[in-house]
């Protein structure tokens, strides 16, 4: 039987995933898409939450996290040719405005 | 394990569905394969008689020449058979992925399509489109969304900038052209109440006066327009406009993997033609014939009756292909930036216009009719 | 209803002249705010005699409720008694004739609506002063007179002088006011109603004991108070203001500060005199001061030269007597003489303004002199004023004052001196008086020739209220005949007798009172007055003597002979000065080291510091930031995992 | 009429909001202010709704409004008015559309976002001055910051980034240590009664141990003072008033510190008595500071502006003290200071707020606040003269001005509680005249000897139209106060009375207006 | 059986394509793998009777979301050399080494601790006896959660106009000095 620790754990995976690639990868992008990741880590807890607990608010959330990702993704892409426009570059090792 | 045992297996309800879903996709995927030859030849035939000139009409098995019918098989046959080429510098997986990418969605679409009314083998009642799901609606505009990648992929790995080019004005247009399509759609989902493509048809029973083109005007004329964009086809072929970008995204394909995207390309045309069909046009419905006549004129055999139905709904869909054909030598090319403000600003407010006014009608129908 | 109309009339005045009216000519306005005032007098005098054929008894009239917070209230009740009627009379009659002559002193300015609807305004605000029921609505009025009179000062206000001299009297004023407003605060604390007549009732009932702190409240009660009087009416250390008001228009001077606003901390102090009574070292603080004052005032008068200063000084000298009646327990007397002088100040001020407008407005007495034959009238009138005030037999001012120094020297032991003060500021008081008739209206003229030229005597609009007010201060005196002297006719003492209902002893200490005044001789009291007829005669002679002709050789001689008496007397004390580098620069520098210093300095600098130090910490931290996203991100997943370890461990 | 009595608090304080989206809306700039106008009257004539049916007759709490929030917290919808907020909630819808009059001749492309922003913080105001739930009040009081911080610091003088940065800061500190204190209470109230709860009316109930009271008044107070502001927490009012355009100076004057006064007496003082008894001799002690150190700063302020705003310390330093003049040996507090803390107030919001808008007269037309370029202008503006004068006079608290009335009261009963700080605050009226005269005499007398000031125009209509209710209202308020403590009294002296124990109830709403005679109020019941 | 069978293949292939979209040197793989990612996790929904979730998640996120990364990638068409590296350096390594371990503890807690329920509770069956996946969905959004969606359509409309407005052309074209100074630095 599919019990829900077998999401959870598939669902920390992708989170782990996600957060090495939020931490480690140099291109704006992927940083982008490892945020993709771990949302879409969290949306596989609500679905399995939702059928575990019989109730379809979690898929409702998924709804809404979907909603908010597409905005996420679309403000964080503008920006990122925003900046390519003006720095020439999306590798954050070049992006340092907030240097103390 | 023994033969009875086998049968019994074989005769289980589990095993029923599988069968009868390998049937169903084989099918499908047989029937698919046959729309590209049939339409290379329509497309040389048709502006042939267009413009007063002859087509090919050589190709045959010795006499009989059947209006040329087998230059597609013969030109299936080179391109399969054809050399394959490489471009250096290209990305070599993804170059591969792409094509079969293509295919892939296609294929997945037009299995999401209601090829005739559910019929009863075995005591289990099997539906005729393969992929049978209450969201089957949503499932056929994710996978058609899904297409743009194939397009994408291709021209992005091909490492040619006429490719680059050529996929990313495919996939800014698909994007920008899905979403009147999807708006163009959903007023049907309201109209009829439900998702599920057979219960589509189903409600528009076999008048064509509660057809969904009767019902939703605007709506078809949007969906009919976006067709196009979606497939890329003229006059919004600019992904892949000879004149301009050489071929677009598959300039750098050839033999077999060509044959892909020629493939997914028909297909891609054929899906959304039997949609128009399925959505606006009664599906397999035949005209002025109900089901239930039909079941009797058919001596009470459903499978029969579906296949009429089937029959129809390739005919209604052969008339898009055949529009569509028909476009291509007619109108000229889009420009680009007309391509753009035509799917952002006029396609896109006159669907969510619609989507309103016709959730206004409907709730207003639905009060009145109500009390 | 008449009673209202009284009140009414100047204030729609006011509001006509001053808000709705501000085009018309100034004979219009002037025709307007005179009328205002005729108008009220009429209502005034009808109610005054509604009032008397009443019987004479109190009235309270109760008009609306003002302000009712927690348990203190203050309604605008008015008291229509003796004394206010009287007043009533004063400020009314005064006011209209006043407001006539201005008409003529006037009529040269082109918008004299500000003029007459600021007096109307201030004849409004005195009646409020005078008829208010409690201490607050009075208190309007006190501050209400001090704004007109600050307008009206600074009336001219383009010369910043008028402007400066303006606001000084405002300030004084208010200083006075602060005195004023404590009276009130400590009245309310200690017996809980600010109205004249509860209070009045809760001293005099037999029943209310008074307690020992309510007793020494009175105390402190009517020292505050005096303050404000001080303020109001010009006393020893804050007459400074009334000098430099003669910056205003001369109309106003006679108004405001001569006859009616001056005298208002007389009005006061006799309306509270149940409280006075209490308060022995009170009277003996209001005695002493308006002793000095009248003394210390008349000495400066004597070596002005500038009429209107002359006369101003007088004011002050004057009030002092009265604050001396006051002082020594003689309010009707103190009354009396407010009222006489009312009449002959007001006379003088007016026949100095005629002067003035003779003189193409110059003031100086120096160029004056032999104006007799140039104006006729104004001479024998201000004669007549100028006799008065100095106590010549037989006219008001000798009545008057005389009663006060009678009533000083039988006060008791203790009030000799200040007697002899007074009489010492009566023999000035001659001799500045006679000095100024004579330097004015006697001798050779020694204006310029152009000025010569044009003397004339002033129209009948202006003469006209003049005779009016010297028949006045020929005739007032006789109301009050001291009982020593037999006037066939005549009751004696009837203006003393007609105040008996407001002036009220309270019991603790009345037995005091009364045995003060059986005990002198009549003797006595003719000696007293031949002492001070004989002053005035002797220094009016010597006046006469030393400036029959302009500045005589003996004038001159006298003045060189003491030049550091005649040096500070010049400069009045120099208390102006004293003021100035004592009190008012002290206090402006240590505001500009308060604002510079303290505020943009400690103050704000502590707050600005405060951000900087953080502006400071921040950037000695940021050298850790290193704006690389990813040691952002590091910094944070790893504290997040050390938190949910914490939590969950 | 039951709806509009029972919603019309929440109908007064989103009206500006509505009005301010209605704003951005709008399509040219007349439409704006029209639409603006349109809204502040209309709200105005709410808030009269509340003042006619106000019943003077009860302490307690009237137009309630009671929803759930977030019901998990506790937090809910709370609005109320009783005697203590009325007046300001008028004096509030008064002042914006008299200011939005003041504001019509400008015409630059931002203009529309000011107006929105306007009607936004008016909002922010009402909405702070109803609230009776501690979380509803802070997200108002917080709200508030926003609009003026963007009014400084868009339409402000040279200086303003400065001034609106210090401004919302220092506010904002204070404003933190409010919230700490704030959820102090809050469970503290729940350990005692077992209810997580942000409604006042329950809070006044809780009852804190001494110590912790003292803190948690200390908290409160601070931010109160800073808003009032008190000596010495008053530096940021004179560089605000300053840089601040004349519409938010007179607004910040009018309005905005008048609510540190009143969360004083809302807040700090009833739900933490024994700290206020304890703290009342320092608060009075600064009170007193700040209205002498406030008169004689603004005596040598050489800007118009500016002497404007250190005199609004010093008066403010009249309500402060007002406030907590604690008589009865700490039983009680003097209902004639809080009387006239409160009605000081709202004359200092009308002739403070007048003051600033004079000057802003004078500065749209000279571009300079200096006192020395000024001198004579009598001569030429007469009517402007008038007014001024009039503005002065109240300022200084002269009898037959509001200001008179406020000022008595409060010296009253500080003095009643205190002889000495009332009698060293009384010297604050002295001091008034001195620098109020010394700025009318500057501006309006003297010679007009400056060229420029010879070519002056005197008051244009419009600006009779904001400038004469003012006027008339400071003579109403100094001539018939009862118009106005009448409605107040019973709160007043509920507070006053009862600060050690204080409690308020929500009344029912009621149908007739008590303008109203009684035998009407009879049938209407 | 077969469930398990099911998810065990999937999400052998969801891990697999995790690892893939964050260790692959070239941004576009990348995104290919995230779309495979989120294709089979539709998948896995679908395999919980989410339909209509299911569907949205390829709608949306491998149709639009991952096309639209796909599109910058492209149009921005980086320099390899600028292409990303993995640089790792001591503290960096303490911190990859810290995070995994945190998430193998919680992974471990996940697997070898007790299962906290079972599925099955949402059975196709009980779904469509109530209307089916999308009908129930509809109406939990609707009903209860009106505001949040329509508060979601504003952030949407928020989020397009922001989009616009970052990515337009009118803004400075090239670098300022102080940006180049700083770049400098960096």
């Amino acid at each position: 039987m599919v019990s829900i620790n077998h999401y959870l754990v598939l669902a920390t995976f992708m989170f782990l995933c996600g957060t090495l690639g939020v931490l480690f990868r140099r291109n704006l992008l992927l940083v982008l898409m490892s945020i993709e990741l771990m949302l879409n880590s969290v949306n596989l807890v609500f679905v399995s939450g939702s059928r575990l607990l019989g109730n379809l608010d979690g898929q409702v959330m998924v709804f809404f996290i979907i909603t908010v990702a597409a905005c996420e993704a679309g403000v964080g892409l503008a920006m990122v040719i925003a900046l390519f426009r003006r720095y020439g570059t999306v590798d954050t090792n070049f992006l340092r405005i907030l240097r103390g | 394990m023994g033969l009875t045992d086998l049968v019994a297996l074989l005769s289980s309800d589990a095993a029923i569905q599988i069968i009868a879903s390998i049937v169903k996709i084989l099918i499908i995927v047989v029937l698919c394969l046959q729309i590209p030859p049939v339409m290379v030849w329509a497309e040389r035939r048709a502006p042939a008689m267009m413009q007063r000139r002859k087509g090919p009409n050589r190709v045959g098995i010795g006499k009989f020449r059947l209006y040329g019918l087998l230059q597609s098989a013969a030109d299936a046959v080179k391109l399969i058979f054809k050399e394959e080429v490489v471009p250096t510098g290209a990305n070599k997986v993804v170059y591969h992925i792409a094509p079969i990418f293509s295919v892939f969605t296609a294929f997945l679409v037009a299995c999401a399509i209601p090829y005739g009314n559910d019929i009863t083998v075995f005591g289990q009642q099997i539906s005729l489109s393969p992929i049978r799901l209450d969201v089957g609606f949503l499932f056929i505009l994710a996978m058609s969304s899904l297409a743009v990648y194939g397009v994408t992929l291709a021209g992005w790995a091909s490492n040619n900038k006429y490719s680059l080019l050529g996929s990313l004005r495919a996939s800014a247009q698909m994007i920008s052209y899905e979403i009147p399509l999807g708006m163009s759609l959903i007023p049907l989902v309201i109209i009829f109440g439900t998702l599920d493509l057979n219960k589509m048809v189903i409600a528009q029973s076999a008048f064509p006066w509660s057809w969904g083109v009767v019902r939703a005007p605007i709506s078809f004329f949007l969906f009919f327009i976006c067709m196009f964009a979606e497939t890329n086809r003229s006059p919004f072929d600019l992904a892949e406009g000879e004149s301009e970008l050489v071929a677009g995204f598959h300039t750098e394909y050839n033999s077999a993997k060509f044959a892909a995207f020629f493939l997914s390309e028909y297909v891609a045309m054929f899906v959304l033609s039997a949609l128009a069909a399925t959505v606006f046009f009664g599906g397999w419905q035949v005209p002025f014939v109900p089901y239930d006549l039909l079941l009797k004129i058919a001596f009470g055999l459903d499978w029969l009756a579906a296949l009429v139905g089937f029959l129809f709904l390739l005919l209604k869909a052969g008339f898009f292909m055949w529009v569509y054909v028909w476009v291509r030598w007619t109108l000229p090319r889009f420009r680009y930036d007309q391509l753009m403000a035509l799917g952002w600003k006029f396609m896109l407010p006159i669907g969510l216009f619609n989507l309103l006014i016709t959730a206004l009608v409907v709730a207003i129908f639905d009060t009145v009719t109500r009390h | 209803m008449l009673f209202w109309l009284i009140l009414f009339f100047p204030l729609l005045g006011a509001f006509l002249n001053g808000l709705v009216l501000r085009k018309v000519s100034p004979t219009v306005s002037h025709i307007l705010g005179t009328s205002a005032l005729i108008a009220a007098f009429v209502c005034a005098l009808l109610t005054y005699l509604q009032f008397l054929a009443g019987g004479g008894q109190a009235q309270v009239i109760t008009g609306m409720e003002w302000i009712e917070a927690g348990t203190f209230k203050a309604p605008f009740n008015f008291i229509l008694d003796r004394l206010s009627g009287l007043m009533l009379l004063i400020i009314t009659g005064i006011g209209s004739l006043i407001h006539i002559y201005a008409g003529g002193y006037m009529h040269e300015e082109k918008a004299t609506y500000r003029f007459f609807s600021y007096l109307n305004l201030f004849v409004f605000m005195m009646l409020l002063l005078v008829l208010g029921d409690n201490l607050l609505v009075m208190f309007i009025g006190w501050e209400g007179v001090g704004l007109c009179s600050y307008l009206l000062i600074g009336y001219w206000y383009e010369d910043d002088k008028n402007a400066a001299a303006g606001m000084k009297a405002f300030l004084v004023n208010r200083i006075g006011d602060i005195g004023f407003l404590l009276g009130i605060f400590l009245t309310f604390k200690y017996f809980h109603t600010v109205s004249f007549s509860e209070l009045k009732q809760m001293i005099l009932s037999a029943g209310a004991q008074l307690n020992g702190e309510q007793i020494e409240a009175i105390g402190w009660i009517t020292l505050a108070l005096f303050v404000g009087a001080c303020g109001k009416s010009a006393q020893m250390p804050l007459y400074v203001w009334l000098p430099d008001a003669m910056a205003g228009p001369t109309p106003v001077s006679a108004l405001i500060h001569a006859a009616t606003m001056v005298t208002a901390g007389i009005y006061m102090m006799t309306r509270l005199n149940f409280l006075f009574y209490l308060a022995p070292t009170t009277q003996m603080i209001v005695a002493s001061v308006g002793a000095v004052t009248a003394l210390f005032a008349a000495t400066i008068a004597l070596v002005q030269y500038d009429i209107k200063k002359v006369l101003a000084y007088s004011t002050v000298s004057q009030l002092g007597y009265m604050v001396l009646g006051c002082g020594v327990g003689a309010y009707s007397a103190g009354v009396f003489h407010l009222f006489t002088h009312a009449c002959f100040k007001a006379l003088l001020f007016l026949g100095a303004g005629s002067v003035i407008v003779a003189m193409h407005h110059k003031q100086d007495m120096r160029e004056m002199g032999g104006l007799r034959k140039y104006m006729p009238v104004t001479h024998l009138v201000m004669l007549i004023g100028v006799l008065a005030i100095i106590g010549f037999p037989g006219l008001s001012g000798f009545f008057s004052k005389d009663e006060i120094l009678w009533r000083a020297w039988t006060g008791g032991d203790q009030y000799h001196i200040q007697w002899g003060l007074g009489a010492l500021a009566a023999v000035c008081t001659s001799f500045y008086m006679v000095r100024l008739l004579m330097l004015t209206f006697y001798g050779k003229n020694r204006s310029d020739h152009h000025t010569q030229e044009h003397l004339h005597e002033t129209s009948v609009v202006m003469w006209g209220p003049l005779v009016v007010l010297a028949i006045l201060s020929a005739a007032v005196g006789y109301l009050n005949v001291p009982h020593i002297i037999h006037i066939p006719g005549l009751t004696n003492l009837l203006f003393e007798h007609y105040l008996d209902p407001v002036i009220s002893i309270p019991p603790q200490v009345a037995e005091h009172w009364h045995h003060l005044h059986a005990e002198y001789p009549q003797s006595l009291e003719w000696a007293i007055m031949a002492v001070s007829v004989a002053g005035m005669a002797i220094s009016s002679l010597l006046a006469i003597s030393m400036y029959s002709n302009g500045f005589g050789r003996i004038a001159n001689s006298l003045g060189s002979a003491f030049k550091g008496a005649h040096r500070v007397l010049t400069n009045k004390y120099y208390v102006d000065e004293f003021y100035d580098s004592y009190i008012v620069t002290p206090l402006r520098d240590m505001s500009q080291f308060l604002w510079k210093v303290v505020d943009v300095l400690i103050i704000d600098g502590i707050v600005n510091g405060v951000g900087q130090a953080f502006m400071l910490i921040g950037g000695l931290s940021s050298f850790r930031m290193s704006g690389s996203l990813h040691r952002h991100g590091m910094v944070m997943v790893v504290g997040i995992i050390c938190m949910l370890t914490v939590l969950f461990f | 009429m039951d709806f509009l009595n029972s919603h019309i608090l929440s109908i007064t304080t989103f009206l500006p909001l509505l009005t301010a989206l209605a704003v951005l809306l709008s399509p040219s700039l007349g439409t704006a202010r029209w639409v603006s106008l349109g809204g502040a009257l209309v709200t105005f004539l709410a808030s009269l709704h509340i003042w006619f049916y106000f019943d003077s007759q009860t302490p307690g709490l009237q137009f309630t409004e009671i929803h759930d929030w977030i019901p998990t917290f506790g937090i809910r919808y709370i609005m109320g008015v009783d005697g203590l907020n009325l007046l300001l909630i008028v004096l509030t819808t008064f002042l914006t559309p008299l200011i939005l009059l003041s504001v019509w001749n400008i015409d630059d492309k931002k203009q529309k976002a000011f107006l929105a922003l306007f009607m936004t913080l008016e909002c922010g105001m009402l909405g702070s001055l109803v609230a009776f739930d501690l979380v509803f009040f802070y997200v108002f009081w917080e709200a508030m910051l926003i609009p003026m911080y963007f009014i400084i610091g868009i339409w402000g003088g040279k200086n303003r980034v400065y001034a609106t940065t210090k401004f919302i800061i220092y506010t904002f500190f204070g404003s933190l240590l409010m919230l700490a204190a704030m959820i102090v209470l809050y469970v503290l109230h729940f350990q005692q009664s077992g209810v997580y709860t942000t409604n006042l009316l329950d809070l006044y109930g809780t009852t804190a141990p001494y110590n912790t009271q003292l803190w948690l008044f200390a908290a409160f107070a601070l931010a109160f003072a800073i808003k009032v502001p008190m000596f010495p927490f008053h530096t940021w009012l004179p560089d605000a008033h300053t840089e601040a355009p004349t519409s938010g100076s007179v607004i910040l004057a009018g309005v905005l510190l008048k609510l540190g006064t009143y969360g004083l007496l809302r807040f700090a003082i009833p739900l933490f008595p024994q700290a206020t008894a304890t703290f009342a001799p320092l608060i009075v002690a600064l009170g007193v500071i700040g209205i002498i150190y406030g008169a004689l700063n603004a005596w040598m302020q050489k800007d118009a502006k500016k002497m404007v705003a250190y005199s609004s310390v010093s008066h403010l330093g009249f309500v402060v003290i007002g406030s907590i003049a604690v008589v009865s040996g700490g039983a009680a507090l003097s209902a004639e200071a809080l009387t006239g803390a409160v009605y000081q107030q709202i004359n200092h919001g009308i002739s403070t707020g007048s003051l600033f808008f004079l000057v802003g007269v004078i500065y749209d037309r000279r571009h300079t606040r200096l006192l020395a370029d000024f001198g004579g202008l009598a001569k030429v503006m007469p009517w402007f003269a008038i007014m001024l004068i009039v503005a002065t006079l109240s300022s200084v608290g002269l009898p037959g001005t509001g200001g008179f009335v406020g000022e008595f009261l409060i010296l009253l009963g500080t003095f009643m509680s205190n002889p000495l700080a009332g009698a060293t605050a009384a010297l604050g009226v002295l001091l008034g005249a001195v620098y109020m005269l010394t700025l009318c005499r500057k501006i309006l007398f003297g010679p007009l000897d400056n060229e420029e000031n010879k070519k002056l125009k005197d008051l244009t209509p419009r600006e009779f139209a904001y400038l004469t209710p003012l006027a008339v209202l400071a003579v109403v308020m100094g001539v018939f106060p009862n118009l106005f403590l009448d409605k107040v009294k019973p709160s007043i002296e509920n507070l006053a009375n009862n600060f050690r124990n204080y409690r308020i109830v929500a009344e029912a709403p009621i149908a007739t207006p008590y303008l109203l005679g009684e035998e009407h109020k009879e049938m209407g019941r | 059986m077969s469930q398990e069978l099911l998810f065990y293949s999937f999400a052998g292939l969801i891990a697999l394509c995790s690892v893939m979209v964050v260790t692959s040197r070239n941004p576009v793989i990348s995104a290919i793998f995230l779309v495979g990612d989120l294709f089979l996790l539709a998948g896995l929904y679908a395999s919980m009777e989410a339909h209509f979730i299911a569907a949205i998640q390829i709608l949306v996120y491998a149709g639009a979301i991952v096309v639209l990364f796909m599109f910058v990638i492209m149009l921005l068409n980086l320099d390899p050399d600028q292409r990303s590296q993995v640089q790792i350096a001591a503290p960096e390594v303490g911190v990859l080494a810290l995070t995994v371990i945190a998430f193998a503890v919680v992974g471990g807690m996940l697997v070898f601790g007790q299962p906290t329920g079972v599925s099955g509770e949402m059975t196709a069956e009980a779904i469509n006896s109530a209307g089916g996946n999308t009908f129930t969905v509809g109406m939990v959004l609707y009903t209860k959660y009106l505001w949040p969606f329509e508060l979601a359509s504003m952030l949407i409309m928020l989020a397009i106009i922001a989009s616009i407005v970052i990515a337009k052309k009118d803004r400075p074209k090239s670098a300022t000095e102080g940006d180049k100074r700083r770049l400098a630095h960096g």
